[in-house]
């Protein structure tokens, strides 16, 4: 029994993450009992990865601060402020914490006609998908779970999502979350095939679909083929339902779409779901394209380094992401299809001929 | 304008008999209690709260609180110092004529004498008498003969009218004058207005008396006609000819007809004490009695009517047919003096026996 | 007509639409053109023209009733106060601030004010009566700083500066009309007296002189209210300008 | 019932052991949801726009009920919007809240004795009122701290008075005055009184009507400049209509009106034709026939197969009247009126609340309306078995959708294809013209005014134009070129409106914060001009109510290159944006002879390419004497119908530009007409303290009196029937251009994809309020 905790312990020892600047102070802490253990455990790179970051710790971060940088940015380019008076010297920074706690207080209402238990259920499952490709993203050295196949496993999990959207409308059983799922799955297969082709064009010239090697990669994807890039952008904000691509969601037209019938926690999950489908597409675009965590390295934060970039960058698509909002009127359903099947579909398969070219020819 | 200082004025105070009571208490006791009410509303018009309603009998029901005792309603009640007319009266012409531009009952003189004045210039509004669907009575403001087209407001109503309740409401907005259609008391009423009140006098341009016979409550001339099997609802015409009341009902061939005289048992006290058959003091009387079927006659008294006349003439708006029998009139003229003196006798009998 | 013709891109254009359409986001998400203006914590400073609460001054009121008259939602209701004059109250659940009422006060007794961020929690309460006009309202002001919006050339920029606004507005006088009631066909008179129960200022009075009435005006108590002359059922009263 | 829902939420909050999180929670977090009810929706849209962002306290505008966790009702709720007020609020999930804005909503306001409002404090418990007709963003934003407030336990009203004490020696008692009203009894009721103008061009039209309609009609008569009345019978007027339609080009309907005339047994049923043939185009045909109202159901040949611009609006009386268009192709049941509501409300047989003046006790006068007892709005019965019989599908958008104004749209979908789009209009038809007959002339510029507080100074313009029309009054130089210099303010203000709600069904919430922030520029300069944001009720009639100062208009020459400044960069982001253009090109094409026949007006219809401004071809107030065009397009689309108004605004701001410059070398004072004032001349310059005296009698002469103008959405039509003894009008009809425009959307985005819907919604700029009346 010892002997399997001594076994154990040495295992993480030896695959800690390792932070020059909090040595002294770790190094005491791993002295003493069970509190030792338990940093050991955490500090663990493929605990790390799903605790600490990219996973939970991260996410809830994320989730807290980014719709609060989305509002303020999108205030600021419309002339206007963005929340504030609940802590004005920090510009209201805690503004989500308010408005999810309100939510976790609110009222679930179930109604008559809904579907019920897949009512309750889809917005509670749908985090499968949104949590299980964490694992496999890497944020700079630390990664949860290795995998050669890593884009792969990330690609086919999120491509689940339209799924439980469907499930969703469906089981809210109303006219307007009908009509938002039906726009949902149509763009669905409209982004789906060009945003698999640019994740494959990249394959292709890395020649590796192990995330971490793509990131550890010296060039970014971005400057070796930008064609995929854009055409991985423009998919992910179709995929994440953002303007111009807010089309299922329609406030205007459909009242939110396949969301129109959730309240209270239900929705708060829907809500932060979205926010964690644009974190994962923002993280896979900043493996592919941007070199993942690779940066000029920060000494004294030692494996944190990696995770600050890939933290920075992620940030920084996600921004591009939310600022869209701000520029751009929505496009009508046929429209977006057309997009899809046709500009981005030859986009993509130009991106992959180039990925081809520079294989053969470099 | 106004200089600094005081602004003064004086209206002699008007007699009242009973000396420890409010004027509308005198005019109730001497007038409206005593039956010889002819309810023809004139101290519901000169009322200058607007108070005295045309109930049956006329009345004030909160004069207590509201009356401002200022002895305008005894002052202008004809009644109230009642010295009886009688006879045909003073006239310039009376001629039969036919108005070839309206039809209403008989010869509808009375409507093309006032659509005349008002085409004139004389008047800007005519009072009439109109009815609603239940055939109560109701005032109606005419300006224009395209009012006339719904037909309610020419032929005889038999019952009290309150057009005489309109009438400051009229002349006060009338800015050329008005025009008043009335039975005998009406035309009294009108008269003692005029007498007693420049405003009147100076804006009341044209006075048309009806020859009149009797006037009835509402409620008790429709409770007779019931009773006679009239239904209000499909009544579309009445008339009276050779001593017989016939009502023409919609959707029934044979009028119910029935003897005039019946009607006296509900004559209102204050008709059987008028004697007044051809509104004497009118500036021009019209009533269907004196000339050929189809053919009103018209009395004409006053020099303004006789300019309306003249108008009509000139316009040829009316066919004459010549003068218009004085003779025929004499049978009702006495048949009301007869029964004034009928009445009186029997009441101060009744008075002897108690 | 000058006729407009719809634009038609092509791909050179539609690229550089997109760049204008990123560049201004861009600009605008630097250097914002921001023109918010932080109420509870700063206020906007109205003019002074501004139409918001009303006060009242009885002194000045003649108890005309014309703001009761021309309300056109009918939130100004009489009401007699223990001296037996009739004053304004204001309904401010109907009051639409159309400012008809301050407009039609011929003595100038109603005054605006500045106030008009109120929240009432019961609807009864928003009648005020003529007892609470009086005075300015108080309300609840978390303002530090007040904001004037400036206009210039270029375009809209608020202008902020410490301490409060004060929400009091005097209005500069203005020459009043002055009138008095005379009459006009003392023949139509019927010396009903309503004119004088009508009558706030007691210039009209009416007397026993013999067998005559005695109905006087006194032109220098009347303040020209015209109620008598809106009352009297003969029209023998007018207004006229009082001679100075 | 409603007793213990007043607290149930608040207890919700308050219950323990979680409550300060609870509590906090919930103060920072309210959001409002879409639910705009009435016009104070345009100073909520002001409340959560860039000028006052209520999202800095933390209070998103939210558009779904389930997600909000506060309704703001927006001023009037009449009876057909009390159901969708009360399901919405049942929608929403607990702890949830009520702010009432705007006067309408509390105590009327200045539609308290309408027969189509409720008050929603009976309806839902209510938190908090704000006061304000329309309230100002500032108090709007008072009454969501004072929610703050209370949800953090501290319930009060914001402000709290000092008592005078008034006690003084007792004087006597007074007699209380009578209703300043004047009411003819059996007034003369005719719309053909000729007023006396010599219009020599009008006798040549009346000779060719002779010819043209010979036997069919009763009488010709030219009543004013630029107005034709005909007289025909029930039984001619549809040869009348044919042959005018055919013969004489007449091929719009501007106005159908009905008359009651109870004292003469009739209704007098008159359409009011017009032209756009060029020689023709400022004539009003007014073609009327006098119906005998008997004791059965009463009807009228309907002539909207020959005008189909006289389809909703004939529907819309039948409401009103029970008069029974035969033929005309509406479904049964109300259109524009609740299920609830009393029958026929505009017969004069049907009496309103009379005012009080007089306040005898501290209670406040308003009379009990009780609210309605059901909470669903029926489909138009047949409907649903209809459109599942066709293979399609009916969504029913509104009229608490985040896109659908205050209407409900009752859509006919094939997959995504718009097969018919039904309105469902009424929710917010506040009466006006009932109103109207009940209060003095004066009293209604600030209720007409309520048509569109976005086109203020346009309604009262129009209202006031009427007035002045009838009194054959000239208004002083000044006051025309303030009055133009208004006008042209208000049709920017209500472009850039409709614009910043068309960059929001884009989806692009930016472009409606461009727009918000060049609105706050031009209500700030409204404001300084009158004293008020939305309502200025500022044009008399005879001129304005007071002069405007040097510095005033200082203020006002900056703002067109301010304004065009800050719409440059709208045109960048939003205008000129691919995916707009994209978007709207080619959608809701309306042809030049669809146009018309569907009676679209203003922009819009110049936007399909038809010659039609009043303001050129009719010049009034100062436009005869500017140096101005007529903006116009031919493809009719969506888009040439946004960009005709966003070059019309270029226009104004122009007209603006010009109108400053010759009001500054012009003398001050003197803005009223003195034929007006009579004795009281010294108001010329400010109508304060004169103006009950000068206007409180203002009685029209008798005949009707019919004006077009020129309002920012198109046409505003104006009829006031005047019986010339009252001092409150008989009859006023006002038609206005959303009510128009209104069939225009119908009939463009028939075949359209369901997404476009907004698209053609948007581009045709269509205001309820200004719609429903």
């Amino acid at each position: 029994m010892m002997g399997t905790i001594e076994a154990l312990i040495n295992l993480m020892m030896a695959d800690q993450v390792a932070i020059p600047l909090l040595d002294p102070i770790l190094n005491i802490l791993y002295g003493i009992p069970l509190l030792g253990y338990l940093l050991a455990f955490i500090l663990w790179k493929p605990i790390f990865a799903g605790l600490v970051c990219p996973g939970f710790a991260t996410l809830g971060v994320i989730l807290m601060l980014f719709p609060w940088i989305e509002r303020k940015l999108v205030a600021r380019m419309q002339w206007r402020v963005g929340p504030r008076e609940i802590l004005p010297q920090f510009g209201g920074i805690i503004q989500l914490l308010a408005d999810s706690l309100r939510f976790l207080f609110q009222e679930v209402i179930v109604h008559r006609d809904a579907k019920q238990p897949y009512f309750v259920q889809f917005p509670v499952l749908s985090f499968i998908p949104a949590l299980l490709p964490l694992l496999f993203i890497p944020a700079g050295v630390i990664v949860a779970v290795k995998s050669a196949y890593g884009v792969q496993i990330i690609l086919a999990l999120v491509c689940l999502f339209p799924f439980f959207i469907l499930g969703l409308g469906w089981a809210s059983n109303s006219r307007f979350a009908y009509i938002g799922t039906v726009r949902e799955a149509f763009m669905y297969f409209a982004y789906e095939i060009p945003f698999i082709i640019a994740v494959l064009a990249m394959i292709v010239l890395y020649g590796t679909s192990d995330p971490v090697a793509i990131a550890g990669m010296s060039v970014p994807g971005i400057i070796l083929n930008p064609l995929a890039a854009l055409t991985f952008f423009i998919a992910a904000a179709m995929a994440t339902s953002r303007l111009p691509f807010e089309i299922a969601e329609a406030d205007q037209e459909l009242a939110a779409g396949p969301h129109v019938e959730y309240s209270g926690i239900l929705f708060g999950l829907i809500y932060v779901m979205c926010y964690e489908k644009m974190y994962i597409l923002s993280g896979l675009m900043t493996i592919l394209f941007l070199g993942g965590g690779s940066g000029p390295e920060i000494a004294i934060l030692g494996d944190l380094s990696g995770v600050v970039y890939f933290m920075i960058k992620t940030v920084i698509v996600m921004t591009l992401l939310a600022a869209l909002r701000g520029v751009y009127p929505r496009y009508r359903l046929d429209q977006g299809l057309k997009i899809g099947w046709s500009s981005m579909l030859i986009m993509g398969t130009l991106a992959l001929v180039i990925s081809l070219a520079e294989v053969l020819i470099l | 304008m106004a200089a600094a200082g005081k602004f003064e004025w004086k209206i002699a105070i008007v007699n009242k008999p009973l000396k420890d009571k409010t004027y509308f208490e005198n005019l109730k006791e001497t007038v409206i209690d005593t039956g010889i009410c002819s309810r023809c509303l004139t101290c519901a018009c000169i009322c200058p709260v607007d108070g005295i309603i045309a109930a049956k009998p006329v009345d004030f029901p909160d004069y207590k609180e509201r009356c401002t005792d200022c002895g305008a309603c005894v002052r202008v009640c004809p009644r109230f110092d009642y010295k009886p007319k009688y006879g045909m009266g003073e006239y310039l012409e009376f001629v039969a004529a036919k108005s070839n531009r309206f039809v209403g009952q008989d010869g509808a003189m009375v409507t093309e004498i006032m659509m005349s004045a008002i085409e004139m210039g004389m008047i800007d509004r005519a009072l009439f008498v109109g009815r609603n669907d239940e055939w109560m009575t109701e005032v109606f403001h005419v300006y224009d003969p395209s009012q006339l087209e719904m037909g309610t407001l020419t032929g005889t109503k038999y019952t009290f009218a309150t057009v005489l309740k309109d009438l400051k409401k009229a002349v006060l907005l009338s800015k050329k004058g008005v025009g008043i259609v009335g039975t005998p008391c009406i035309v009294s009423g009108v008269k003692k207005l005029q007498k007693e009140y420049p405003l009147f006098r100076e804006r009341v341009k044209l006075v048309v008396g009806l020859f009149c016979t009797e006037n009835f409550h509402y409620e008790e001339l429709a409770a007779f006609l019931s009773e006679k099997g009239v239904d209000h609802n499909r009544l579309i015409k009445t008339d009276i000819t050779k001593g017989k009341f016939i009502a023409t009902m919609e959707g029934e061939e044979e009028p119910v007809t029935f003897k005039v005289k019946e009607l006296e048992e509900i004559l209102p006290s204050g008709c059987s004490v008028c004697t007044d058959f051809t509104a004497v003091e009118a500036d021009v009387s019209v009533g269907s009695v004196g000339s050929k079927p189809g053919f009103s006659s018209v009395a004409v008294r006053e020099k303004n009517a006789a300019e309306v006349m003249d108008y009509i003439r000139e316009k040829g708006y009316a066919e004459f047919g010549g003068d218009a029998v004085e003779k025929q009139l004499e049978f009702l003229i006495n048949y009301k003096i007869g029964r004034f003196y009928v009445e009186t006798a029997e009441e101060e009998g009744r008075d002897k026996s108690l | 007509m000058k006729k407009i013709v719809a634009p038609d891109y092509g791909l050179g254009e539609t690229v550089k639409s997109h760049a204008a359409a990123i560049k201004v986001a861009i600009k605008e998400a630097i250097l914002p053109q921001t023109v918010t203006s932080h109420y509870p914590g700063e206020r906007r400073r109205m003019p002074d023209c501004f139409r918001g609460y009303l006060r009242f001054d009885p002194e000045m009121c003649i108890s005309c009733f014309q703001c009761s008259f021309i309300c056109p939602a009918n939130a100004i209701g009489m009401r007699e106060a223990p001296d037996n004059r009739y004053y304004p109250t204001i309904d401010y659940g109907k009051c639409i601030f159309c400012y008809f009422c301050l407009d039609s006060c011929p003595g100038g007794a109603l005054k605006p004010t500045k106030v008009h961020d109120v929240a009432y929690n019961d609807v009864d309460e928003m009648l005020t009566p003529t007892c609470d006009m009086i005075d300015m309202p108080e309300i609840i002001r978390e303002d530090e700083r007040y904001v004037e919006y400036k206009i210039d050339e270029h375009d809209l920029s608020l202008e902020r500066v410490k301490g409060l606004d004060d929400l009091a507005v005097e209005l500069p006088e203005l020459e009043k009309i002055s009138m008095v009631s005379v009459c006009v066909a003392p023949e139509n008179c019927l010396s009903c007296r309503v004119c004088e129960e009508v009558c706030e200022s007691g210039a009209i009075t009416s007397a026993l002189d013999g067998d005559e009435i005695r109905m006087t005006i006194d032109t220098t108590t009347c303040n020209g209210c015209g109620l008598c002359v809106k009352e009297c059922s003969m029209q023998v009263l007018r207004l006229v300008r009082r001679e100075i | 019932m409603m007793k213990e829902e007043e607290t149930r939420n608040i207890n919700i909050v308050n219950s323990e052991p979680l409550s300060p999180l609870k509590k906090w929670s919930a103060k920072w977090s309210l959001w409002p949801c879409h639910f705009v009810t009435s016009c104070c929706g345009v100073e909520l849209a002001h409340a959560y726009g860039c000028g006052y962002d209520g999202e800095r306290l933390g209070s998103l505008a939210m558009g779904i009920s389930r997600q909000a966790n506060t309704i703001i009702v927006e001023g009037t709720i009449t009876r057909k919007m009390a159901r969708p007020l009360r399901v919405v609020w049942e929608q929403m999930p607990d702890p949830k809240f009520v702010n009432v804005i705007g006067a309408c909503g509390e105590r009327g306001g200045i539609f308290w004795n309408s027969y189509h409002i409720t008050h929603p404090h009976r309806i839902v418990p209510v938190d908090f009122f704000v006061p304000g007709c329309p309230v100002t963003p500032e108090a709007l934003l008072r009454g969501i701290r004072a929610l703050q407030d209370k949800i953090e336990g501290d319930d009060r009203s914001t402000i709290s008075f000092r008592t005078v004490d008034l006690s003084g020696a007792g004087g006597k008692k007074n007699r209380v005055p009578e209703s300043p009203k004047i009411i003819a009894p059996t007034p003369l009721v005719k719309p053909d009184i000729p007023s006396g103008v010599r219009w020599e061009e009008g006798e040549q039209i009346v000779e060719m009507l002779k010819k043209v309609l010979g036997e069919l009609v009763i009488s010709i008569t030219v009543t004013d400049k630029d107005r034709i009345a005909i007289k025909t019978t029930p039984e001619n007027i549809r040869e009348v209509a044919a042959r005018l339609s055919a013969e004489m080009k007449i091929d719009h309907v501007k106005s159908v009106n009905v008359i009651d005339v109870p004292h003469e047994r009739k209704f007098i049923i008159e359409y009011t034709a017009g032209s756009y043939e060029k020689e023709l185009m400022p004539v009003l045909f007014t073609i009327f026939a006098d119906l005998r109202s008997g004791k059965d159901e009463i009807s009228f040949p309907s002539l909207a197969d020959i005008w189909m611009s006289a389809d909703y609006t004939e529907r819309e009386l039948q409401d009103f009247f029970g008069v029974k268009f035969e033929g005309n192709p509406g479904r049964e049941g109300n259109f524009l009126l609740a299920p609830d509501t009393p029958k026929f409300p505009l017969r004069r047989s049907f009496k309103l609340e009379e005012e009080r003046y007089v306040l005898e006790d501290d209670k406040p006068f308003a009379p009990v309306i009780d609210p309605p007892t059901e909470f669903d709005i029926p489909l138009p019965p047949g409907l649903e078995e209809e459109v599942g019989a066709a293979g399609e599908y009916l969504l029913l958008v509104g009229p608490h959708h985040t896109g659908s104004g205050h209407l409900r749209w009752i859509m006919r979908l094939k997959g995504d294809t718009l097969s018919e789009v039904i309105p469902d209009p009424g929710y917010v038809h506040r009466s006006m013209e009932k109103l109207a007959e009940n209060r003095l002339y004066i009293q209604n510029i600030p209720l007409f005014e309520r048509l569109c507080i976005v086109d203020p100074f346009n309604v009262n313009l129009g209202y006031v134009r009427t007035i002045e029309k009838a009194l054959k009054i000239d208004v002083p130089e000044r006051a025309t070129y303030i009055r133009t210099l208004m006008a042209e303010l208000s049709r920017i203000d209500a472009f850039t409106y409709d614009a910043g709600i068309f960059s929001l069904f884009m989806g692009h919430s930016t472009g409606f914060m461009y727009l918000w922030a060049i609105r706050e520029m031009l209500l700030e300069m409204i404001t300084a001009m009158t004293g008020s944001r939305c309502s200025p009720s500022f044009i008399i009639p005879g001129g304005i109510r007071r002069d405007i100062s040097d510095e005033v208009l200082n203020l006002v020459e900056k703002l067109p290159t301010a304004v065009q400044g800050r719409l440059r960069k709208f045109e960048d982001i939003f205008v000129n944006n691919p995916v707009l253009i994209s978007r709207v090109k080619g959608v809701g094409v309306l042809s030049r002879e669809d146009a018309i026949k569907a009676g679209i007006v203003g922009p819009f219809l110049r936007a399909s390419g038809v010659e039609y401004d009043i303001r050129k071809i009719e010049p009034y107030e100062a436009y005869g004497d500017l140096d101005w065009e007529v903006i116009g397009a031919d493809d009719g689309d969506c888009l040439v119908r946004f960009l005709v108004r966003l070059e019309e605004m270029q226009e104004s701001l122009n007209i603006v530009k010009q109108c400053v410059e010759k009001l500054k070398s012009m003398e001050r004072g003197g803005v009223m007409s003195e034929a007006i004032l009579g004795e009281y001349s010294e108001a010329k310059d400010d109508i304060r303290g004169s103006f009950y005296r000068v206007f409180g009698n203002l009685v029209l002469p008798r005949g009707e009196w019919s004006t077009v103008t020129e309002a920012a959405r198109g046409t505003l039509f104006f009829s006031i029937l005047s019986d010339g003894d009252s001092n409150v009008p008989y009859r006023v009809r006002t038609i206005s251009p959303s009510w128009y425009n209104l069939r225009g959307i119908i009939e463009a985005s028939r075949g359209e994809k369901m997404a476009d819907f907004w698209a053609v919604y948007g581009s045709f700029g269509y205001f309820p309020p200004e719609a429903d009346r």
